[in-house]
């Protein structure tokens, strides 16, 4: 029982940031109806952006003098911005072109996009994996045999926090609404003098700033990264985010919790060689059997 | 059976009732029509009895068969072929291929001869090109066989598509808003070609907003509103009809 | 109907390669060149069969090599002492590439009904599941050492063994035969069908086109050409193993197609012979000339960045590729029909849930 | 009177094709205008083109004495030239108070918008009983309401209709005809666009025809009513009005 | 030119210049005087922190022949990469022996690093005649079995100057017994090195009355290992063994196992050469230490004759030896003498191939800086020395070494 509790608790910290990444693929998918599939490579360089940002700061000699929050913020908000930029320019060099094109065309821009920012990864820093500074003291709690740390409390709270940010973003503002309403018809979001190009954009920010966020704790979390990260973690954020109902943001969420304790549970109970396979079974029969996700809406073909 | 009836159809989508149980057979020969505002559910009828959407309850039949809720291609192949209320050629194929594969459903080549080109596959296209292009005859536009679709002129492409759904010799040929955008010269046109398609022994259902054609060419017709048929009958019962007045021509008809 | 005059000297350059190629052997007798002509032209029947899916159909199967893994099993498990069992090749070329078909209609039957961008991401999901799974079934498989020890094929009493040499002629011969046949699906009942999917999914049901039925014929001849070109790939390295079957080899076939033409046969060639011109050829080569200026780029391992670039570019500027069809062309580039924009919204307001 | 709106020479394509030939076409403070023609005409793609969703060829668009031709639909928006697109385009999937705020996306000050929206429920008071239902739910002639109360709130000095009375039944058409008529009478002036020819006219000012691309007409309202042309080609068969 | 008929005018040119590029490849005549040594090693991606320090030892073996090479002898080098975006591949591995088979110049060929490509070249060098001396290959059934030999069941070609898993696993066990360890967990990569080489450890030990807690195998580019680690703290063991590789995770399952509750001071963590790289500790951090490995090779530093060789190493490429630079150098030697001695017997002209492959196979007493050896019937070394490693204070210290001499 306390080793079931114990992967729970691993399969709700890994699945808080596959929910991170997942809240990006929701918010592309919903708004351009496209796979970004360079997405999973945009958390990556979360991760690449914050031991380069934290590396600076060490350089300069402050990084012991400076409080840890505070490098911690400098870290994240650097890291989501930069990510953000990555992710607008994505969209802006390799997307945007074709938003008018046969589907498959932008997807397929989207891999050579995937590739293309791996591989400057693996310029930057090489082929094998980068330890990431270890800045954040991991506390560990113990609750009879369950071990709980400092670290995966904040992989969770973080995820839940950004959210629920989220969604009263989205919900309850001006550029929320217009995010919304471009989603739904483009051209009639124009003729309400919403900026289009620059929604897109930042719904692209956004959701680039959200991987971000999941790089930078995943970093803290596992301690380090390397260049080929983002492509198994994007596919199973992506499952997740179909799981939830793609172009839903609580079900982004749930899907990245509910994919995080399947494969958390099938390594720990049956063998951790069958839990990508448990995985991406999971991902086929949720698309045979309910495409629109958990909490997804059921819309009818056109004609 | 009846030769074609929607029965007690309901459909609806989520909470949102879009088709409720409405009933309306048609004989064969007939030119029947519905009529109805946007959004009373013509549309939906139709995708229900080309199985694009399944019937919440109630059943559709066609010759002989409850057809509801099965499959387009099968629909198709039993006789019932559509146009689209917003055209729905295939844009980048020559005029002459959409009507083709228009035929599709009636062709009797195996993936064995489309692998191989196997005599049987040969004689065959030869004779399905020659269908096709009688049919593109027959709805005039036999100058721009080898033209894409997607450069025809509006019109044209209305025909085009009748002319495709007729290659699959269907029974009964149902007419999304034929007239959508025509000029009274043009419709004056379509409403000969529907009358030759009726005498060549298709039955004709069609949805239609142009009251003029409507009246002009229906034996029968069903009137819609908020999913539920609230009137049928010959035109000159609808005209009469009271409630149809008050729902839909208004008092100045 | 053969149009003489719609040929240009570069389709005649290309013609002329294709007939110098079986006499490249008398000119080059390098082994290792043949070796890798043998790999480009294995790499070329994979393109040849993704096109149809992905061309003629326009269903993007970002798992293909799933399906190369397949055949290439198939044909090491009877032909080995994995079992003991040694069947003879020429009957498992077909019944590979049959069982590989058998594997695309498992697969297809109840994934196809999804969307394009979906389906794309099932099958890759299914590219990578596939390896895995031979490399955990290690007590068939033998896991991550696969199979080795293979057979070679013996054509009347002449035993191939591991020379270059035959699989070259058996792979031209395997490509001639395979742009024949996918030739010939383009324009037969079935390869209109595919085209009137591509177009318009739900018109073409309508026209009696049992989609799901055609998309799956598409799914399973392109999975056949992957089973034939396995067996021929697992004879000739004499073993095979799950990594041989990762991502890359799916993306490097995608890769081919979108630099050539997706859809067009001569696009098809063209690009899986530049492809492999540049794997085998340049990027080796390059590293070599730059290490003669002292300069240590190691330009293969960049190899990826470069399928990336392709695919981006040739999908932003030239989306019909290098060699591509007018009407591929003109599908991919114009943003659609007067009569369309026009009537965009000439349509029942869909009363769609909540 | 100085023109409004002013359209020269409007050259547009899609793709290789040519839709628009040389439209040119004024439309005066105050006026309601009719813009009328067959289906493929070009009538929506002139209206595109105002708005800024199309970008022409060749030509000049003119608001207000400026050169808008270049700019992107949310400033033409943001001058206040508003268009209501065919087939209502409303926001299905957001309540009718959303949509109406989205109308008024361009505007900052709470207390107008708020204004507005008084406006809009006196002119469309079912949309009023049915505020926090979603777009989706409401029936085509409550969408076509919601539409042009939507573009309303955007306070427009020139409104764009784009087939008001497209898929209504023919008792709702009157309705939504005269409320154009009053939106134009409290100073927003209009250009219309309609398969129905007749009504559209009879409430117009001055109307254009356009065929295959091209203006081929161009008169006051009454004599276009009045034209034998005009009669034989748009006002034919309706019997609707007989 | 339009766009379209020069994109075709590219195209073209591109095809006609790979014939271009065969005919200025076309093999070198013997006639010439130059014995190639061929290299065959993956030295790009993540595969080149072990590949170009064992290229550069055999390069260096190379450059010392040259010096006191016969009069009108020159030796070569000719190195190709058998990795494939980054991985060793195995097609392309074969694809190099073919095109080095193919120039009659190279007398042998140092390679492959990996035990997987190994499968794919031995049929190749058994059927064309060319020798191949692994540096690094430890995989048991290479050479143990007639398999790869598929052209001449008892033709050895392929030979190696490491130790194999089962020598290395065995030691591994041993070494696992002296540090007091009596309940471990394995964890593979299940990749054939690693597998085997688990495998192997996981018999020996429990022979020698080890405990055995579980043996679990975990899947290539995992960044989480939290949930089996997890799992693999309830079993309460002494220490983690791990079968596999750095890049395949043996450095993050070692980092992470802290988080799951195995407290890196207490819980050992052993492997075999595959974590013996610099990258292990970088990636581990401060986990790292507590960690203990073996390699299939002396610790060069111990042997005096190494020095000449570290210092050459350091002097011409400016970086430390890597853990099979010896072996890449010593394979490389193995072939340069066998070369020497059919030109001695020739009276000064090149040698064939066959009768270098003679003398690789009679290869014994062999004085290297890896120790006396020769090959067994199999192609195996007859003297394999295996190392013991451990990680302290983040870096890497020698504990003993032991020489394992088969029949």
């Amino acid at each position: 029982m306390e080793l079931f509790i114990q992967q729970v608790i691993n399969g709700l910290s890994l699945g808080g940031i596959y929910a991170l990444i997942a809240l990006g693929y929701t918010m592309v998918y919903g708004i351009i109806e496209l796979i970004n599939f360079a997405h999973g490579d945009v958390y990556t360089m979360g991760s690449f952006f914050s031991i380069a940002i934290i590396g600076l700061l060490d350089a300069s000699g402050q990084l012991h003098g400076l409080p840890l929050l505070l490098v911690l913020a400098v870290t994240l908000a650097g890291a989501m911005i930069l990510c953000g930029i990555v992710g607008v320019l994505l969209e802006r060099l390799a997307y945007r072109r074709l938003r008018n094109a046969p589907r498959l065309a932008p997807l397929i821009t989207a891999i050579g996009a995937s590739f293309i920012l791996e591989n400057i990864m693996q310029l930057w820093r090489g082929p094998s994996p980068i330890p990431f500074p270890s800045v954040v003291p991991n506390v560990t709690w113990h609750f009879g045999g369950v071990n709980l740390s400092s670290n995966e409390v904040l992989v969770v709270v973080m995820a839940l926090a950004l959210m629920a940010m989220l969604q009263i973003f989205i919900y309850n503002t001006r550029l929320g609404k217009a995010m919304r309403a471009t989603a739904q018809d483009r051209d009639a979001a124009q003729l309400m003098g919403i900026n289009i190009n620059m929604t897109i954009a930042l719904t692209f920010f956004i959701g680039s700033a959200l991987a971000g966020v999941g790089g930078f704790v995943s970093g803290i979390y596992y301690g380090s990264t390397w260049f080929y990260n983002g492509f198994e973690a994007g596919l199973k954020a992506f499952t997740a985010a179909v799981l939830g109902g793609i172009g839903n943001v609580a079900g982004a969420m749930l899907g990245g919790f509910v994919i995080g304790m399947v494969e958390s549970l099938t390594a720990g109970f049956i063998s951790d060689q069958w839990a990508t396979v448990a995985v991406f079974l999971l991902l086929v029969l949720v698309l045979i059997f309910r495409p629109s996700g958990l909490l997804g809406e059921v819309l009818p073909d056109k004609v | 059976m009846a030769f074609f009836a929607l029965k007690n159809v309901t459909k609806t989508f989520g909470g949102l009732v879009a088709v409720k149980e409405v009933s309306y057979e048609i004989q064969p020969g007939q030119i029947a029509a519905m009529i109805g505002p946007n959004g009373a559910g013509k549309s939906t009828a139709f995708n229900l009895v080309t199985g694009l959407y399944v019937p919440t309850s109630g059943e559709i039949e066609f010759d002989e068969q409850t057809i509801g809720g099965k499959k387009p291609d099968f629909v198709c192949k039993l006789g019932i072929a559509r146009t689209f209320q917003n055209i729905r050629l295939f844009a980048f194929m020559t005029a002459v291929e959409n009507v083709m594969a228009g035929r599709h459903v009636r062709m009797g080549a195996m993936l064995w001869d489309s692998l191989l080109h196997t005599p049987k596959q040969r004689a065959e296209e030869r004779r399905v090109r020659e269908k096709a292009l009688e049919l593109l005859r027959f709805v005039k536009l036999e100058r721009h066989a080898d033209d894409y679709a997607h450069n025809l002129p509006y019109g044209f492409q209305r025909r085009l598509e009748i002319a495709r759904a007729l290659a699959s010799d269907p029974k009964l040929l149902l007419l999304d808003e034929p007239a959508a955008g025509m000029n009274p010269r043009e419709k004056e046109d379509l409403m000969g070609l529907i009358r030759a398609i009726r005498d060549r022994g298709t039955t004709v259902f069609l949805i239609e907003h142009d009251m003029g054609l409507v009246m002009n060419i229906s034996e029968r017709i069903a009137v819609l509103d908020h999913g539920e048929k609230i009137a049928e009958g010959t035109p000159v019962e609808i005209r009469a009809n009271p409630r149809v007045i008050e729902a839909y021509l208004g008092k100045s008809a | 109907m053969l149009n003489w005059k719609k040929y240009r000297p570069i389709d005649w350059a290309l013609v002329a390669i294709a007939v110098f190629m079986p006499f490249l052997p008398l000119v080059d007798h390098n082994g290792g060149h043949i070796n890798v002509l043998v790999n480009a032209g294995i790499y070329m029947m994979l393109a040849i069969g993704l096109n149809i899916v992905v061309g003629f159909a326009g269903l993007l199967d970002l798992g293909y090599a799933a399906f190369f893994a397949i055949g290439s099993y198939t044909y090491a498990m009877v032909a080995s002492p994995q079992f003991g069992l040694h069947f003879s090749f020429w009957p498992m070329v077909l019944i590979s590439a049959f069982v590989a078909a058998l594997f695309g209609v498992i697969l297809g039957a109840p994934t196809l009904r999804l969307r394009g961008d979906y389906l794309a991401i099932v099958t890759l999901g299914f590219g990578e599941i596939v390896p895995q799974t031979f490399l955990n079934l290690a007590k068939y498989t033998g896991g991550p050492n696969g199979i080795s020890a293979i057979d070679q094929p013996k054509l009347f009493g002449y035993h191939f063994g591991l020379n270059p040499l035959p699989y070259y002629y058996l792979v031209l011969v395997l490509i001639a035969f395979s742009l024949i046949v996918a030739n010939n699906l383009r324009t037969s009942r079935l390869g209109r069908a595919w085209m009137a999917i591509r177009e318009d999914e739900i018109a073409a049901a309508h026209m009696g086109i049992n989609t799901t039925t055609a998309k799956l014929a598409a799914f399973s001849l392109g999975a056949s050409f992957s089973g034939l070109s396995g067996v021929v790939n697992a004879s000739l390295l004499t073993l095979v193993s799950p990594d041989q079957f990762k991502f890359n080899v799916s993306i490097t076939v995608l890769s081919m197609l979108v630099l050539g033409g997706m859809g067009s046969l001569p696009g098809v060639v063209v690009g899986s012979a530049l492809l492999s011109i540049l794997n085998f050829f340049i990027l080796p080569q390059a590293s070599n000339l730059a290490a003669t200026v002292g300069l240590h780029i190691d330009f293969t391992s960049y190899r990826f960045m470069l399928y990336g670039i392709i695919l981006v570019a040739v999908m932003l500027f030239k989306p019909e590729g290098l060699w591509g069809s007018e009407q591929r062309k003109a599908e991919l580039k114009e943003s659609g029909d007067i009569a369309k924009a026009e009537n965009a919204e000439y349509e029942e307001m869909p009363r769609e849930t909540v | 009177m100085a023109a409004l709106l002013d359209l020269r020479q409007i050259d547009a394509f899609y793709g290789r094709i040519q839709a628009l030939h040389g439209v040119s076409l004024r439309v005066d403070q105050g006026e309601i205008v009719a813009l009328i023609g067959s289906n493929g005409a070009g009538k929506t793609t002139t209206l595109r083109v105002i708005s800024g969703l199309l970008r022409p060829a060749r030509g000049q668009v003119i608001y207000v004495g400026q050169d808008i031709t270049r700019l992107s639909p949310d400033l033409i928006v943001g001058r206040r030239l508003i268009q209501s697109p065919e087939g209502r385009r409303i926001f299905a999937r957001m309540t009718v108070l959303e949509n109406l705020q989205l109308g008024a996306y361009t505007r900052t000050s709470v207390t107008e918008v708020a204004e507005s929206l008084e406006e809009v429920f006196t002119l469309f008071p079912r949309l009023k009983e049915r505020v926090n239902q979603k777009g989706g739910t409401l029936s085509g002639g409550e969408q076509q309401m919601l539409a042009i109360g939507r573009a309303l709130m955007s306070k427009p000095e020139l409104l764009l209709l784009d087939e008001p009375s497209l898929g209504l039944s023919p008792l709702l058409v009157q309705t939504i005809f005269s409320i154009i008529q009053d939106i134009n009478k409290r100073g927003v002036t209009i250009l219309l666009i309609e398969q129905n020819a007749r009504q559209a006219l009879q409430i117009a000012h001055r109307g254009y025809v356009l065929e295959t691309g091209s203006i081929t007409m161009e008169d006051t309202a009454a004599n276009l009513l009045a034209s034998e042309e005009v009669r034989a080609a748009y006002l034919g068969g309706n019997v609707k009005a007989s | 030119m339009s766009r379209r008929s020069l994109a075709r005018f590219v195209a073209l040119a591109a095809i006609l210049s790979m014939f271009g590029t065969s005919a200025a490849v076309m093999p070198a005549q013997a006639a010439d005087q130059v014995i190639k040594i061929g290299i065959d090693l993956p030295v790009s991606g993540a595969d080149a922190s072990d590949g170009i320090p064992t290229q550069n030892g055999a390069a260096l073996a190379v450059d010392e022949a040259n010096a006191h090479a016969p009069k009108g002898i020159k030796f070569a080098v000719d190195a190709l990469d058998d990795a494939v975006g980054g991985v060793h591949n195995p097609q392309q591995g074969a694809t190099n022996i073919r095109s080095l088979a193919a120039d009659p110049a190279v007398m042998g060929v140092v390679g492959p690093f990996n035990s997987n490509v190994a499968a794919a070249e031995i049929p190749v060098s058994n059927e064309s005649g060319l020798p191949l001396i692994s540096p690094s290959n430890t995989n048991p059934t290479l050479t143990k079995t007639a398999k790869y030999r598929t052209a001449h069941p008892n033709e050895i070609t392929y030979f190696r100057v490491c130790a194999t898993d089962d020598v290395q696993g065995k030691a591994g066990a041993e070494f696992a017994k002296t540090l007091g360890l009596k309940k471990v967990y394995i964890i593979d990569d299940n990749e054939t090195y690693g597998l085997g080489l688990a495998n192997v450890f996981e018999k020996d030990f429990k022979e020698m009355g080890g405990a055995v807690l579980g043996h679990d195998h975990i899947t290539a580019n995992q960044q989480d290992f939290k949930a089996l680690l997890t799992k693999v703290a309830a079993t309460k063991p002494d220490a983690v063994y791990y079968g596999g590789t750095t890049s395949t995770g043996g450095g993050l399952v070692r980092q992470q196992m802290g988080a799951a509750g195995m407290d890196p001071a207490k819980v050992k963590y052993e492997g075999g050469d595959g974590i013996s790289d610099a990258e292990f500790i970088k990636v581990a951090g401060d986990a790292a230490n507590n960690s203990y490995y073996t390699v299939a090779a002396p610790n060069a530093a111990k042997s005096a004759s190494a020095q000449a060789f570290i210092n050459a190493y350091k002097a011409k490429y400016h970086s430390d030896i890597g853990a099979y630079s010896a072996n890449g150098y010593v394979a490389a030697q193995v072939i340069i003498a066998a070369a020497e001695k059919a030109i001695k017997a020739n009276g000064g002209k090149a040698p064939t191939r066959a009768q270098v492959l003679k003398n690789i196979q009679n290869t014994s007493g062999f004085k290297s800086i890896i120790g006396t050896f020769g090959f067994d019937k199999n192609g195996d070394t007859t003297s394999p020395v295996i190392a013991l490693w451990t990680i302290k204070n983040g870096a890497q210290d020698f504990v003993h070494q032991i020489n394992v001499s088969t029949k």
